[in-house]
C-alpha cells in the first residue's frame, strides 16, 4: 500500500504546491494586510480593525457589494441554465454542432478589451444593434414590448442588466464541462428513459439532471465565486463603473481601483476579505442547498477509494 | 462516418436548426469586430462599424503587425501555451486522479481548498505573488505565466477530473489494481484514456485562460522583448480613435490561435467511445 | 385477432456490421416466444429493432397490429430487461422500478407500492432502498426485471433477464415470467442461452443464426424435428451428435450425401461384447452432471458423446458398443444442411 | 544614494512610461538616441499602455522592492508619492548640472512638482485647456471664431447658435417649435469633471479648495465658484451639449471628429487624433474666461525613485531627455506642450502647417496656469467629484445638493491625504 | 504439496452488508473449485477477497503458501474474470486481452500475439479491432475470459464467466477452461449458476450461503450427499423435493422430526392402478425440457416435482401412483436442517 500511497502524493503535489504557493500564501498576506494601513509605497501600520470599520461606511463598498450580490442573484442560475441548454443542445453529432460549439467557446477567446469594445457597440443606445432588434417589432420608438427601449449605459438598472446580458456570453467554460460530463452519461440510461416513453422534459429532470448533479453542484458553487469577482474589465470598458455614482461598480473593481489605482492597499486587501466572507457565506449556503441532491448521479456510481 | 443516430429525423433537423441559430447569435456579434477590423486605419471613428464592410482592406492588419510587434509576442505567446497548458492539464489530471483514489477526508480537504483558491480575487494576489517571484528573480521571464500551470489555471479543473475519473466503473479501477498498476499507469493508462472529451475541452479552456492571461504579464513583465500577445494588444489599445481597426485587427489576429485550439479540441469532444460518445 | 408482434423483412444494420438480415416473423398475442441463438447472433438486436432503440434499415415491425416502424421507443409500448441490466445508476431500487409509471404520471405512493410488490415478486424486497451498484449481479438482473415486469406494455422483450441467477431462483422466476405473462396475457419475446429454460417457458422457439431465424416452431419440433444440421447441433447440451451417412452408423434407406444426426441422450452405451447390435467403441471422457454422465466416445474416426445416467457410466478407455435405436436418426443434406426425412420418419407422418 | 559613479557601463536606467504606441516609440526613439549620444549608456524601457497600468506597475515594483529609476507619471497622480517619500528629489542635482537648468523650463509646470522645497520632479510638458472647434462648421453657420479673451457667456452663445439640427437650423431646448427635434450637430462638449470647472473658478476669482497648500475641502460654496457651477450645470438645459444617452452612442472626441461637434473643450492631447480628419478644418481657442484669464496646468514628468541603485546614470538620461534634441524627439508626437521653453516656441512644437494653426495660445495661455493642489488623495478626489458632477450634469440635479453631496463625497478623502503627508 | 489457495475465517464488509461472515476454505494446488450460491451468497465477494480487491475485515489468505492478506492486488498474482465484464472501453479486443501483458513490459508484438491466440481460443478472433461497446452481450464476456486466460496466474477466479454464452458455447469454453487450467495446473476457483457447468468441471463445490460454506465437497459428495436440507434442495434444476417425513413417503426407521428429500429424477411416476406400491398423487401441470419432462404432482398437501422421459409423460389432470426407491431418499433434521443418515445409506457405508 505503501508505494501506491507515496505515488498518490506525489500525483497531487505539484497542484498542492502551486495552491499554497500561488494562492494560500499570497492570500494570506494579503488578508493580513487588511489589518493595516498599507500603500505598497512607504509606509504599512496596524490598524486593527479600522479598515474594515472604514469599508461599512464606503459608499462605492456598499453600492458594490449590492451590485456584486444582484449580478450574483441573476447571472449565475440565468448562466448556468443557458449553458446546460447549449450543452444538451450540442453535445449530439448534428449537422453544424461542430460550429455552433466552437461559436459558444469563441467569445470567452476574444481578448477583453475588444469584447468590452464590441459590446459598447451592441448596446449603444442609439444605434446600437440591441435595441435595434428590440425596436424592430415595436412602433414610435417603442419595443416590441411597448416600452421604451432600455438605456444600457446610462441607467443604472439598465447598466446592469446589461453587464449580465454581457455575462451570458461569456459561458464557454460551464458550458464545456457541462458538455464532456454529458458525454460521460451512460446511453443505456437515455435508452431506458425511451423505452418509457419519457418526454423531453422528464428526461432531463430524472436522467439527465440527476446525473449530471455533482458536476452543476461544482459549476453553480464556481460560478458564485466567479460572479462576485467578475472579470472587470469589459465592464470598465462599457460602463465604467458607473452610470454614477456606482451602477456597475462590483467589488473586484473596488478592490483593484484602491489597492493600484489610490494606492491603498490594505483598504483594499479588507475589500478582499469582505469579498472572500460573502463568497464562503454564499458558497456554504449553496452547498448545504445543494449537497443531498449532488451526492449521487455521476458520482454515485463512482469507484470506492481503493488505495487509501 | 456518422453512425445512424436514434433521435428520429425531425428531432435531429431541429437540433440543427438550434445549432445554426447557436452559431448566429453567437459569433454575429464577433463579426463586429471582424469587420470593424477591416476598415481602413486613419478614418474618423465611427459609432459602430457595419455589420457588412463597406470597403475591405488588411492596412490595419499590416500596421497592427508593425506597429504591434505582434510576431514577436505571438512567440512569446505560443512558449508560455506550449509549455504552459500540457503542464497544467497533468498538474490538473494527476491531482483530480489522486483525489478519486485518497482518503475522503483528504480529498474533501483539497476540494474545499480549491473552492477557496477559487474564491480569492485575482487583484488580491497580484501583489504577493510579484514579491514571490521577484524573490526568486522571475519577473521578466515567462516563468510567472507559465506558473499558474501549477495550480493548473483554475482550481476548478482538478475538481472537474476528479469528477470524471469518478464516474469510471470501479471494475476498471479494479482490473487496474489485479494487473499491478501502480497509481501512476493507471492513470495513464486507463483513465486518461476515458476522460479523453474532458480533456480535450478543458485544454481549449486552458489554452483560452492561458492566452488571454493579461493581469499577469501587466505586473511581471517589464521587458518589450518579453511582452505576450494580450500586451501588445492592450498597448494597440490605447491608440487613438480614428486607430481603432488596427486594434480590432490585432484582437482578431490574437483570436484566430484560441479559434484554431477550440476547433480542434471540439472536433474531439466527438471523439469518446460508445454509440452517444459514453463509453 | 391480430398478431402481437410482427415483423415483416427486418434488417438491421449495428456499426457495420448487419446484425439482422431479413427477419420475418409472426408472434401471436399473447405469445410466449423464446430466442435462442449463438453469441453473435443477433438476438439483442431483435429485441432492438423491436423496442425500436435501433433504426432498422429495412423491413417493418408491427405491435398489436399497429405499424410502429417510424414510432419512436417510447410510444411503442414495450417494456424490456437489457442483457446488461441497465438501472440507473443515481436511482435507488425502489426508483429504479418505478421509473415507469412515474415517468407515466403515476402518483408517487401508487408507484411506490406497485415497486415494493414487484421488488417482493422477484425477491428483492428488502433491497429497495439500496442503489445499483450496491447490489450483486444476480440482484441487479433481478432488479432490472421487476422494473420491466411492473408495467402492462403490449410486448414484453427480456433479454437473457435469468442468466445470472441460480437454477433453484431460476426456476421460480421463469415461474414469475410464465405468471405474470399468463395473467397478462402479455405477447412475449425472451432471449435465452438455457435450454430448459427455454423448453419449459417457451410457446414456440426461434432459432436465429447470423441475423437469420434458422427454424421458427414448438419445443417439440425444435427438439424433435430440427429444420437443419445446425438446429440440431445448436440444441441440447450437448447439441446431435453429427456423422456422415457411410459412418458407423448406417440405417437403412439414407441418401448418400447426407449426414446422420442422434442425440446424446439416444446413444446407447453398452459394455462391450454383451450384445453385437451396434458399433464398437472407445470411451475417451466422461463428464458427471448429477444424475447423468457425459460419456465422450470414439467411433473410428468419430467423436460421439452419449449422454447414460450415472450410476451406468463407464469409465475412460473402456470398449462400448454404441447402439441409436432408428427412430432416433435424424438426417441431413451435407451440403444445404436441410433436413431430410428418413424411413422410419416417414412413416410415423 | 548608493550608486556606483565610476562605472559608466553598469546597470541600465530603466524608465517606465505609458502612453500610445506613437508616443512608446518616441521613447524608444529617446532612448535609442541617448544611447547614441552617450557611449557606454544603457537605458532599458519599460512600457505600459495607460497610465492606470503604470500606477500598477509603479506600486507593485515600488512594493516588490525592484522600482524602476525613472518614472513619467502625471503631476495629478505624482501627489501619492511625492507624500511618501518614494522620490529622489533632483533639486541638488539640478542646480549642480551643466547643462539643465531651472529656467530652461516653464516655471509653472517646474512648480507644480516641487514638494516641501524640493524639485522632487522634472517636467515633460506643459499642456492645458483649449477649445478645439470646427471651423468649416463656424464658416458654415457664419459664425465668428472664437477670440482672446472672450466670456463664458460668449462661449455659451456660440455653442447655441451652433447647435443645428439636420437641415441646418438652430435648436433651442425650452422654444416649442423646436422641442423634439433631434440635433445634428451640438455646439459644444464639455466633460463635466473638477478639472474642466476649476480654471473657470479660478478665472472668477475663486478656488475649488480652501488651502492649495493643504487643503481640507472643498470651497465650490463660495459666491464665485457658484455662479461658475451654475453655469456650467445649465448646458445641458440650454441643449448645447449633447446628452448623456447622446455622449455614450458617441463620445466628444469621435462627436467632433464626426462634424457633429463644433467645440470641444480639452488639453492638448486630442490633438494627434485630430490630425488624422480630412473632412473639416479645425484650429484650437483660449479658454473662455469670467474675470482674468485662468488654466488649468496638465504635465508629466520624469520622477526618480528614491531607492534607485542608479540615480547618477539616470540623471544623465535626464539631462538628455529633457535637452533640446531630446525634448524635440518628444514633441514630434505633437501630443504635448514641451515643458522646456526653447523647444516649445520652436517649430518642433508650433509646427507650422499642420492643424491646429494656433499652437501658440497653449503657450499664451501659460502664464495663467495654476496646478491642483498636491496631496496624496487627489485621483480619488476626482473621481468622487466625477460621478457627483455627472449625475448633476445630466439628471439637472439642483445646486445646492450637488455643492452638499461634493463637499460629503470629499471630506474624508481630503481628511486621509491631510494625514498622511 | 502445499496448498493453492487457503482461507482461514474470512470476514468481509460490503458497504454495510457482512458478504462473507468467516470462509474457511483450502483449494489444493491445481484443483479447479466451483462455487455454486444464490444470488447474494457472496459468491463474487469470495473472489474479491481472494483477489484482494475489497479489504477483508478479518481472517487471512495465502495462495499458494504465500500469506497475501497485507498484499495488494497486483503483487497476488491472481487473473480474473469480472461477472460484469470490466472491459476498457477505450481498448481495442486486442488490446483488452493484451492489457495485462503490455503492462507487465511485454513487447508489441509478443503481447498482440498472444491476444490474437487467447480470442482465438475463445472464438473472437474475427473481433480483434472492435471496441467493447460493438460487441454483443457474450462476445463481450468472451473476450472478458480470453483476457483473464491469456496469462499464468497462480490462481485464476472466474466469476461466471459463461453466465452469457450458448449451450453449444459454453460447453466448449468449459473445455477451454478446463484444458488451459490443466495445461498450466494452476489452481482455479470458478463461480457459476449452471449445474452442469458445476458438474462437469469441479473438482470440488463449495455451496455458499449467506456468506458460509454450506458444503464443500466433490461434485458426486454435495449432488449424493447433501449436507444440508438447503444444498439438497439448492442443487439440482430443480432441486430435491422435501417433503415432511410423516408425509406421503414413509420410509422405515425415520425420525419423527426429519423431513425428507428426493430428487426429482428418482421419482416414478406409473399411470395409477397399474401397481399399488406408493403414494397417489395428481398432475398439476408438465414442462417438457427437451428429451425429459418435469411432473409437478400434488400428493395430499404436498408439491413434488418428478423428472420423467418426456415420451412416457403424464397430462395435466391425471392421476398417477408415485414410487421413490429406498436408496433414493435422504433424511435432514427438520430444525437444523443438518443431513440425518438414513438406514439404505447407513448400510451403503
Ligand atoms: N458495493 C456493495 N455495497 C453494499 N453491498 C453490496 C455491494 N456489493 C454487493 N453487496 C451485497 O453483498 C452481498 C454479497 O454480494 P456478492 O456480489 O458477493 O453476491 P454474489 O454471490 O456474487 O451474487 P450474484 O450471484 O447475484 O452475483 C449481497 O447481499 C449484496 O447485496
Ligand atoms: N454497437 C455495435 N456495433 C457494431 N457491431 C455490433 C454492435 N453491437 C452488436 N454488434 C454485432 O452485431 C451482431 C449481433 O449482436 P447481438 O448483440 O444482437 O448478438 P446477440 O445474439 O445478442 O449475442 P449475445 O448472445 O452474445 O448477446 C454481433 O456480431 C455483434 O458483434
Ligand atoms: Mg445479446
Ligand atoms: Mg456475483
Amino acid at each position: 500500500m505503501n508505494r501506491d500511497r507515496r505515488q498518490l502524493v506525489l500525483m497531487l503535489a505539484p497542484y498542492l504546491a502551486g495552491l499554497a504557493l500561488l494562492v494560500l500564501l499570497p492570500a494570506t498576506a494579503t488578508m493580513t494586510m487588511a489589518f493595516t494601513h498599507t500603500d505598497l509605497i512607504a509606509t504599512s501600520e496596524f490598524i486593527g480593525l479600522d479598515n474594515f470599520a472604514e469599508l461599512a461606511r464606503d459608499p462605492a463598498v456598499h453600492a458594490a457589494v449590492g451590485n456584486s450580490l444582484s449580478y450574483l442573484a441573476y447571472s449565475v442560475p440565468l448562466r448556468l441554465v443557458l449553458a446546460v441548454g447549449l450543452a444538451l443542445l450540442l453535445h449530439r453529432r448534428t449537422r453544424g454542432a461542430g460550429t455552433a460549439r466552437a461559436a459558444v467557446l469563441l467569445p470567452g477567446a476574444v481578448p477583453e478589451l475588444a469584447y468590452g469594445l464590441m459590446w459598447l457597440w451592441l448596446l449603444n443606445p442609439l444605434q446600437g444593434p440591441v435595441n435595434q432588434l428590440l425596436l424592430l417589432g415595436g412602433e414610435n420608438g417603442r419595443t416590441m414590448f411597448g416600452t421604451l427601449p432600455p438605456q444600457w449605459l446610462t441607467d443604472p438598472e439598465d447598466a446592469r442588466a446589461g453587464i449580465v446580458l454581457m455575462s451570458l456570453f461569456t459561458i464557454g467554460e460551464t458550458f464545456v464541462i457541462v458538455l464532456t460530463a454529458r458525454l460521460a452519461l451512460p446511453p443505456e440510461a437515455y435508452e431506458i428513459a425511451e423505452l418509457e416513453g419519457a418526454r423531453a422534459g422528464q428526461v432531463l429532470r430524472r436522467v439527465t439532471l440527476p446525473l449530471l448533479a455533482p458536476v452543476l453542484a461544482v459549476l453553480v458553487l464556481r460560478d458564485t465565486v466567479a460572479s462576485l469577482q467578475a472579470s472587470f474589465i469589459p465592464a470598465l470598458v462599457v460602463t465604467n463603473g458607473g452610470p454614477p455614482p456606482y451602477a456597475t461598480t462590483y467589488l473586484s473593481l473596488v478592490i483593484y481601483q484602491e489597492a493600484f489605482e489610490y494606492l491603498r492597499y490594505g483598504y483594499a486587501a479588507a475589500v478582499a476579505a469582505l469579498t472572500l466572507i460573502l463568497t464562503v457565506m454564499a458558497v456554504l449556503i449553496q452547498w448545504r442547498l445543494l449537497r443531498r441532491w449532488a451526492y449521487h448521479g455521476l458520482a454515485g456510481m463512482g469507484t470506492h477509494r481503493l488505495w487509501g | 462516418m456518422t453512425p445512424p443516430g436514434r433521435a428520429p429525423a425531425p428531432h435531429r433537423r431541429r437540433r440543427a436548426y438550434g445549432a445554426a441559430a447557436v452559431t448566429v447569435i453567437f459569433l454575429s456579434p464577433l463579426l463586429l469586430l471582424l469587420t470593424g477590423s477591416l476598415r481602413e486605419p486613419g478614418q474618423p471613428p465611427v459609432i459602430a462599424p457595419p455589420l457588412i464592410p463597406d470597403s475591405v482592406g488588411t492596412a490595419a492588419y499590416d500596421q497592427a503587425i508593425h506597429e504591434g510587434d505582434l510576431v514577436r509576442a505571438a512567440a512569446n505567446s505560443m512558449i508560455v501555451a506550449a509549455v504552459g497548458v500540457p503542464l497544467s492539464l497533468l498538474v490538473a489530471s494527476l491531482a483530480g486522479f489522486a483525489l478519486t483514489q485518497l482518503p475522503r477526508r483528504v480529498t474533501a480537504t483539497v476540494i474545499a481548498l480549491s473552492m477557496l483558491a477559487m474564491t480569492v480575487p485575482a487583484t488580491a494576489l497580484l501583489l504577493p505573488r510579484f514579491v514571490l517571484f521577484r524573490t526568486l528573480h522571475l519577473t521578466d521571464t515567462l516563468v510567472p505565466l507559465i506558473a499558474p500551470a501549477l495550480i493548473a489555471t483554475s482550481p476548478l479543473y482538478p475538481v472537474i477530473y476528479y469528477l470524471a475519473f469518478r464516474a469510471i466503473p470501479a471494475d476498471s479501477y479494479d482490473l487496474c489494481r489485479l494487473a499491478d498498476l501502480t497509481p501512476m499507469q493507471t492513470w495513464r493508462r486507463m483513465a486518461l484514456p476515458q476522460v479523453r472529451p474532458v480533456t480535450a475541452g478543458l485544454a481549449a479552456l486552458t489554452f483560452v485562460l492561458t492566452w488571454s492571461n493579461v493581469l499577469d504579464p501587466m505586473v511581471y513583465l517589464y521587458d518589450r522583448a518579453v511582452f505576450t500577445l494580450p500586451l501588445a494588444l492592450r498597448a494597440l489599445a490605447a491608440m487613438d480613435p480614428h486607430n481603432q481597426p488596427v486594434f480590432l485587427a490585432a484582437a482578431v489576429l490574437t483570436t484566430l490561435p484560441a479559434l484554431l485550439v477550440i476547433g480542434v479540441a471540439q472536433h474531439r469532444f466527438l471523439h469518446a467511445y460508445g454509440p452517444e460518445g459514453a463509453p | 385477432m391480430t398478431a402481437g408482434l410482427i415483423l415483416r423483412g427486418v434488417h438491421l444494420t449495428r456499426g457495420t456490421i448487419p446484425a439482422l438480415r431479413g427477419i420475418d416473423l409472426t408472434v401471436a398475442r399473447g405469445e410466449l416466444l423464446v430466442v435462442l441463438g449463438p453469441s453473435g447472433a443477433g438476438k439483442s438486436s431483435l429485441l432492438r429493432a423491436v423496442a425500436g432503440l435501433d433504426r432498422i434499415t429495412a423491413g417493418t415491425v408491427a405491435i398489436g397490429g399497429r405499424d410502429v416502424t417510424a414510432l419512436r421507443p417510447g410510444q411503442r409500448n414495450v417494456s424490456m430487461v437489457f442483457q446488461s441490466y441497465s438501472l440507473l445508476p443515481h436511482l435507488t431500487v425502489a426508483d429504479n422500478i418505478a421509473f415507469g409509471h412515474r415517468i407515466r404520471g403515476a402518483d408517487r405512493r401508487a408507484a411506490a407500492d406497485r415497486a415494493a410488490a414487484a421488488a417482493a415478486s422477484v425477491g428483492c424486497a428488502d433491497l429497495l432502498a439500496r442503489r445499483p451498484h450496491q447490489l450483486s449481479g444476480g440482484e441487479r438482473q433481478r432488479v432490472a426485471l421487476a422494473r420491466a415486469l411492473v408495467r402492462e406494455p403490449d410486448v414484453f422483450l427480456l433479454d437473457e433477464p435469468l442468466a445470472h441467477l441460480d437454477a433453484a431462483l431460476r426456476t421460480s422466476m421463469r415461474t414469475e415470467i410464465r405468471a405474470v405473462h399468463d395473467r397478462l396475457g402479455t405477447t412475449t419475446v425472451h432471449v435465452t442461452h438455457d435450454q430448459s429454460e427455454a423448453m419449459a417457458l417457451g410457446d414456440r422457439i426461434a432459432v436465429l443464426r447470423d441475423g437469420r431465424i434458422e427454424q421458427l416452431g414448438t419445443p417439440d419440433e425444435v427438439w424433435h424435428r430440427p429444420r437443419t444440421r445446425y438446429v440440431a447441433s445448436f440444441v441440447g447440451a450437448p447439441g446431435m451428435n453429427l456423422l456422415p451417412a457411410d459412418g458407423p452408423l448406417r440405417p437403412p434407406g439414407t441418401a448418400a450425401g447426407a449426414e446422420l444426426g442422434v442425440r446424446p441422450e439416444h446413444v446407447t452405451v453398452i459394455a462391450a461384447g454383451s450384445t453385437t447390435d451396434g458399433a464398437i467403441g472407445e470411451v475417451e471422457r466422461v463428464e458427471v452432471l448429477g444424475e447423468d454422465a457425459l460419456v465422450h466416445l470414439r467411433l473410428g474416426a468419430h467423436a460421439v458423446v452419449a449422454r447414460v445416467p450415472a450410476r451406468t457410466r463407464p469409465a475412460p478407455g473402456d470398449r462400448v458398443t454404441v447402439h441409436v435405436a432408428d427412430e432416433h436418426l435424424h438426417a441431413f443434406d451435407a451440403i444445404t444442411g436441410e433436413r431430410i426425412p428418413l424411413p422410419a420418419e416417414a412413416a410415423t407422418r | 544614494g548608493c550608486a556606483d559613479t565610476a562605472e559608466q557601463t553598469a546597470d541600465p536606467v530603466s524608465l517606465l512610461v505609458a502612453g500610445t504606441p506613437d508616443e512608446l516609440a518616441a521613447y524608444r526613439a529617446l532612448a535609442a538616441a541617448y544611447e547614441q549620444a552617450t557611449p557606454g549608456a544603457r537605458v532599458t524601457l519599460i512600457e505600459a499602455s495607460t497610465a492606470k497600468d503604470l500606477m500598477t506597475k509603479v506600486s507593485t515594483s515600488i512594493a516588490g522592492n525592484s522600482p524602476p529609476d525613472l518614472f513619467l507619471i502625471n503631476y495629478r497622480n505624482y501627489g501619492q508619492f511625492a507624500v511618501k517619500g518614494a522620490l529622489a528629489p533632483v533639486t541638488a542635482r539640478l542646480a549642480a548640472s551643466a547643462s539643465l537648468h531651472e529656467q530652461d523650463f516653464y516655471p509653472q509646470a517646474m512648480g507644480a512638482f516641487r514638494w516641501q522645497g524640493e524639485q522632487m520632479c522634472l517636467p515633460q510638458n506643459i499642456s492645458s485647456l483649449a477649445v478645439y472647434y470646427n471651423r468649416t462648421l463656424f464658416k458654415q453657420y457664419e459664425v465668428a471664431e472664437p477670440a482672446a479673451g472672450w466670456h463664458w457667456n460668449d462661449l455659451v452663445a456660440t455653442a447655441q447658435a451652433l447647435t443645428r439640427d439636420a437641415g441646418g437650423r438652430t435648436v433651442r431646448a425650452g422654444e416649442p417649435e423646436t422641442a423634439g427635434t433631434p440635433v445634428a450637430v451640438h455646439g459644444l462638449g464639455i466633460a463635466p469633471e473638477l478639472i474642466r470647472m476649476a480654471p473657470l473658478i479660478w478665472s472668477n476669482g475663486g478656488d475649488i479648495v480652501d488651502d492649495p497648500n493643504a487643503p481640507t475641502r472643498l470651497t465650490l460654496d463660495t459666491p464665485q465658484a457658484r455662479e461658475v457651477m451654475q453655469d456650467f450645470l445649465e448646458l445641458p438645459r440650454i441643449g448645447v451639449v449633447p446628452s448623456d444617452v447622446e455622449v455614450e452612442a458617441q463620445d466628444y472626441e469621435a462627436r467632433f471628429a464626426a462634424g457633429k461637434l463644433a467645440m470641444f473643450v480639452s488639453s492638448r492631447r486630442v490633438t494627434t487624433a485630430f490630425r488624422a480628419i480630412t473632412g473639416f478644418e479645425w484650429d484650437v481657442a483660449p479658454l473662455p474666461q469670467y474675470r482674468a484669464p485662468a488654466n488649468i496646468l496638465h504635465s508629466d514628468a520624469y520622477c526618480m525613485t528614491r531607492t534607485s541603485a542608479n540615480q547618477d546614470a539616470a540623471w544623465r538620461f535626464l539631462e538628455y531627455a529633457l535637452s533640446d534634441p531630446g525634448a524635440t524627439l518628444m514633441a514630434k508626437t505633437g501630443r504635448t506642450v514641451p515643458s522646456r521653453i526653447s523647444v516649445a516656441t520652436s517649430a518642433a512644437f508650433l509646427s507650422p502647417g499642420t492643424p491646429p494653426g494656433r499652437s501658440q495660445i497653449f503657450l499664451d495661455t501659460i502664464p495663467a496656469l495654476r496646478p491642483v493642489p498636491t496631496i496624496a488623495t487627489w485621483p480619488e478626489i476626482e473621481d468622487a467629484t466625477g460621478k457627483v458632477l455627472e449625475n448633476a450634469f445630466f439628471h439637472g440635479d439642483p445646486l445646492d445638493k450637488v455643492i452638499r453631496d461634493l463637499d460629503a463625497a470629499t471630506r474624508t478623502v481630503f481628511e486621509r491625504g491631510a494625514a498622511s503627508r
